[in-house]
């Protein structure tokens, strides 16, 4: 049994580890870096321990310092989060190395997911459908115009080892392709580590869905459904639902099968979301796997009732799933918006300073995930997310129309941010039909662009 | 600076909306503070350790722990200690180790000076950038 | 459909209504006092109007000039909340004779109910088991004295028309019995205007048990399960839960049952509460029923699902209940500690001013309906209630571990508070167990005074 | 530096939206800091009112409104009004209406005095305290 867990992450994820294992009965130690000194986190851990400077690279992705926190305080498990060390298979053999829990997938999963191309040729395998484009990485600029031409454009292209909206490039014909290969070559090379590309054809009007999974270490998996993730920003996800609106009972049940089938194929034995694109047809495709926990997990648990996190650390501490599919049930429907400290009149700078004021709505269907307080310094150094707040309905429009009011009450003073924005996207009529795609986030913001001066 | 004008400037500061106030004149110096409140018990904990280092930075240099592992004041059990309060040092010499990954790192003087303090308790952990020795440098 | 609500009350309860008003679209006035300038249900509320000075009867309860304010902004129906005019079937029937529509029952029913010896005689009649005892007023001294010696001490002697709270003794014999019948006669003539008196058998250890009723104007009756409110300091519940630990699936049909029954005998057509007593031997009696939204209804919201305040306004608007019986399911259940602005270490005196600082825990299964934001004057006018944390498990204890780890997070800094007070409850071992009675909360205050130096 | 020349600079500094000040001369040196107001926007809305009141007080006393209800300047559609801006009245002369729950409140001026304003409209309601007619008193 876990005793005692280092999160190795920041902001609200942390904040809502710690809360789990506080509910688990775990003791938790909480990194930070000097530039975390009064951060949430660090106040709601049971220890904290500073690893490093400002500087990520020095304090959350510095491995040594958090090995070493993870042992001198005894703790028995490491729970990485999301970004920093999540997706990273040497820390996780590490950790592992050093007698501890990581809390997440084995790192050899982390491994075969984190290579795009060789997560395509698996799934290909399995039988899951992938979508059309390589399954080795592209040898030549020549081979890759060959191929761009008998997929047919528009095609994008994309580092393998790639991720979080980093090393991809939308390619609109050959001279676009000629253009951007050996950019995107050298791009990945500097982001990544490994200049293998490849690329797939790309579905303008589609649906991003995503299935979570829950898995444990004796070969149990079963799905939470789905979630609707097509409100994208540059790839960057910004409002999510859970159900999808737009699927029929036959194929949620088809898109949520082939993910068991694929974190099957997997062996997958932690908590993780397989991604897929659905086209016009209603036709779905993998896209690639998330060996951890997400961002948006908190839409799911608020339509199934089920703690994901709970369930992965359970998972990694050797325990069986506690639940059976047929106990998973799909109740209303949950709304997440990503609050974050970013200028949407102003392209979406980044801002940081003090949080003057701060005041979170409440009431009923109404979940906060945050990790700021009246008087915390956003520093500069990370992600721009503050917070999370999450409503739910019996229906999506019961859902938008709390999440309508929520934001209302909600008060960030001291950065510019993105309740605003969030507050017209509940508003506009392609987001409250439901009928949007990934292209939408870009025209919607587009629009309220233009409709600036009279706004 | 009689008692009636000071207390007059106390009641002006206190019906205010100022947290600072300082006057000097040729006889006198005065300086009103107060603490702005409203999230104390958040950032109270860091608190001790500024006043801290105010009270003793003007007594030497604190040596900071580079890196997180198990602080030891010996090179093993049985061994003297490397340095001890009072002592003087040289720089470049060894002041204690940092254990961190099973690797033992030398923590060294940066410059010659005399022990003032030792904050690292044997066996225990450091954090980073804790304050592990103060030094006065010799000049 | 009502298109326009004023909310003719302060604080979180205003807060909730608003809020559900929001969401159903509904535009809202809130009416405030003179020092209710800045609070939260004000800014909130889409107008706002000043009815009155700062005490509650020249605002609050100021019945001119809250329906002068409801007819001059066109509001076309008042909820009443809690507390205030809740209860009064005169402002009802004024409420309606302004052609407004009254949200709760119909003010006949709230007359009925309000008189707590007719209450008792219709339950009686209609075969709902009530608390042995008088079945009309008691006429003098010495036939109280005979009474309460063939029902047998400790009994409990009530002024009709009382309520919260008020006008209640506890008789332990002869000689305390004729020390305050004619003390409560007179106390219960100052307070409500009635002098009538009437006695009840005292249960020691028994346990306060309630149901929550959901009904239409179209006959249709149904039950959200019950509460367990049996947590009181001098009669005044402070921790509530849904459901209730102790009932054994036959228990809890019969007792819903019962409150359905009683529901139906009084033709009641809105949202209310059927309050039981149930003794050691898991019998169970008839006490009083609320005609009003309850503070406590969070927790069956929590439970649940459903809505109470959304069916409370849909019922007075005259529409049918949208769900029946066998689409209310339990699920897990829900604890709530009301934060109030009182000094536990100190007899639980009253606090006022300025909350310095004001954070609210969030995260999975956490609810907060609260009235507070930081820099918030709390006024020395009203109720000390400032907040309702409500939480929520797959069992009673993942919801008492979640109560615990939310209150460890909440900060209210500037008024004395009973967090701590209730945060040390969720460890109690009585409490833990849920083995607790009417009897506990001042046994266990009694116990922590005693602690109080080695704490 | 005496006393009164120090209060006006608090008084100046008060009413300013600067967070320091600080004033030095050939005989004092004065220091004045203030933190940032965090909650600003939650009670901004009440700012204008206070602001109002104190500049008008000089020129009068509001009548403000003893009960909510709707807000006439005549005793019917047809009539004249009861006052205009600039009239004279006297003690207990009929200066508006608030009409509620059908029953027409006369409200009547307490002193004699001139009508230097009329904030309540028409027709309109006014809130319990609304400052409804401005009187400059006769003395």
């Amino acid at each position: 049994m876990i005793q005692k867990c280092l999160i190795a992450n920041r902001g609200e994820i942390a904040v809502r580890i710690i809360r789990a294992c506080k509910d688990m009965g775990i003791k938790t130690v909480a990194i930070y870096s000097t530039a975390d000194k009064s951060a949430l986190h660090v106040q709601l851990a049971d220890e904290s321990v500073c690893v490093g400077e400002a500087n990520s690279k020095d304090s959350y992705l510095n491995i040594n310092n958090i090995l070493s926190a993870a042992l001198a305080c005894g703790a028995d498990a490491i729970h990485p989060g999301f970004g920093f060390l999540a997706e990273n298979a040497s820390f996780a053999r590490l950790v592992i190395a050093c007698g501890l829990i990581f809390i997440g997938p084995h790192p050899d999963v982390i491994d075969l997911m984190g290579n795009k191309i060789n997560a395509r040729n698996t799934m290909h395998k399995a039988g899951v459908p992938i979508i059309p484009g390589s399954l080795e990485p592209i040898k030549s600029i020549e081979e890759g115009l060959k191929q761009a031409q008998s997929i047919g454009y528009p095609i994008i292209l994309k580092a393998a080892a790639g991720g979080g909206g980093k090393g991809i490039r939308m390619i609109e014909d050959d001279e676009s392709f000629l253009q951007a290969f050996n950019v995107l070559r050298q791009e990945a090379k500097n982001y990544f580590n490994d200049d293998s590309l490849y690329m797939e054809k790309l579905f303008v009007n589609a649906k991003h869905i995503e299935v979570q999974i829950l898995a444990d270490q004796f070969g149990h998996v079963i799905h939470l459904f789905e979630r609707d993730c097509s409100f994208q920003r540059r790839h960057q996800k910004m409002i999510e639902e859970a159900p999808c609106h737009w699927l029929t009972q036959e194929i949620r049940q088809n898109i949520c099968q082939a993910a068991v089938t694929a974190a099957k194929a997997v062996k997958y034995d932690s908590v993780g979301t397989i991604e897929f694109l659905m086209d016009e047809e209603s036709k779905f495709y993998f896209m690639e796997m998330n060996t951890r926990i997400q961002v948006e997990h908190p839409v799911t648990e608020m339509i199934t009732g089920v703690d994901i996190v709970k369930h992965m650390i359970r998972s990694a501490d050797k325990q069986k799933l506690s639940i059976k599919q047929k106990d998973v049930k799909i109740n209303g429907h949950a709304i997440e918006c990503r609050i974050i400290s970013e200028d949407y009149r102003n392209d979406f700078k980044p801002s940081v300073g003090r949080i003057n004021f701060y005041h979170a709505p409440g009431g009923k269907d109404v979940r906060i995930d945050s990790a700021l307080y009246s008087g915390y310094e956003i520093p500069p150094f990370y992600d721009s997310m503050m917070a999370k707040l999450i409503t739910s309905g019996n229906t999506r429009l019961n859902a938008i129309k709390r999440m309508r009011s929520a934001l209302e009450e909600f008060i960030v003073e001291g950065v510019e941010n993105n309740l605003e924005f969030c507050y017209l996207t509940m508003f506009n009529s392609n987001f409250v039909t439901g009928r949007y795609t990934t292209q939408f986030a870009n025209d919607w913001i587009k629009e309220l662009k233009e409709r600036e001066p009279t706004l | 600076m009689d008692i009636k004008s000071l207390e007059k400037i106390f009641e002006l500061f206190n019906k205010s909306q100022a947290t600072e106030f300082e006057l000097e004149d040729e006889n006198f110096k005065v300086k009103l503070k107060r603490e702005y409140e409203f999230n104390q018990s958040v950032v109270s904990e860091t608190k001790p350790r500024v006043v801290h280092e105010e009270i003793s930075k003007p007594n030497g240099n604190w040596v900071k722990a580079p890196l997180v592992g198990t602080f030891y004041t010996k090179s093993n059990p049985d061994a003297k200690p490397y340095i001890s309060v009072g002592q003087s040092i040289k720089k470049g010499q060894v002041l204690c180790l940092i254990e961190a990954m099973k690797v033992m790192n030398e923590i060294k003087a940066d410059c010659n000076g005399v022990v003032k303090e030792i904050k690292g308790i044997d066996g225990k952990m450091v954090e980073f950038n804790q304050e592990i020795i103060l030094i006065e440098e010799e000049v």
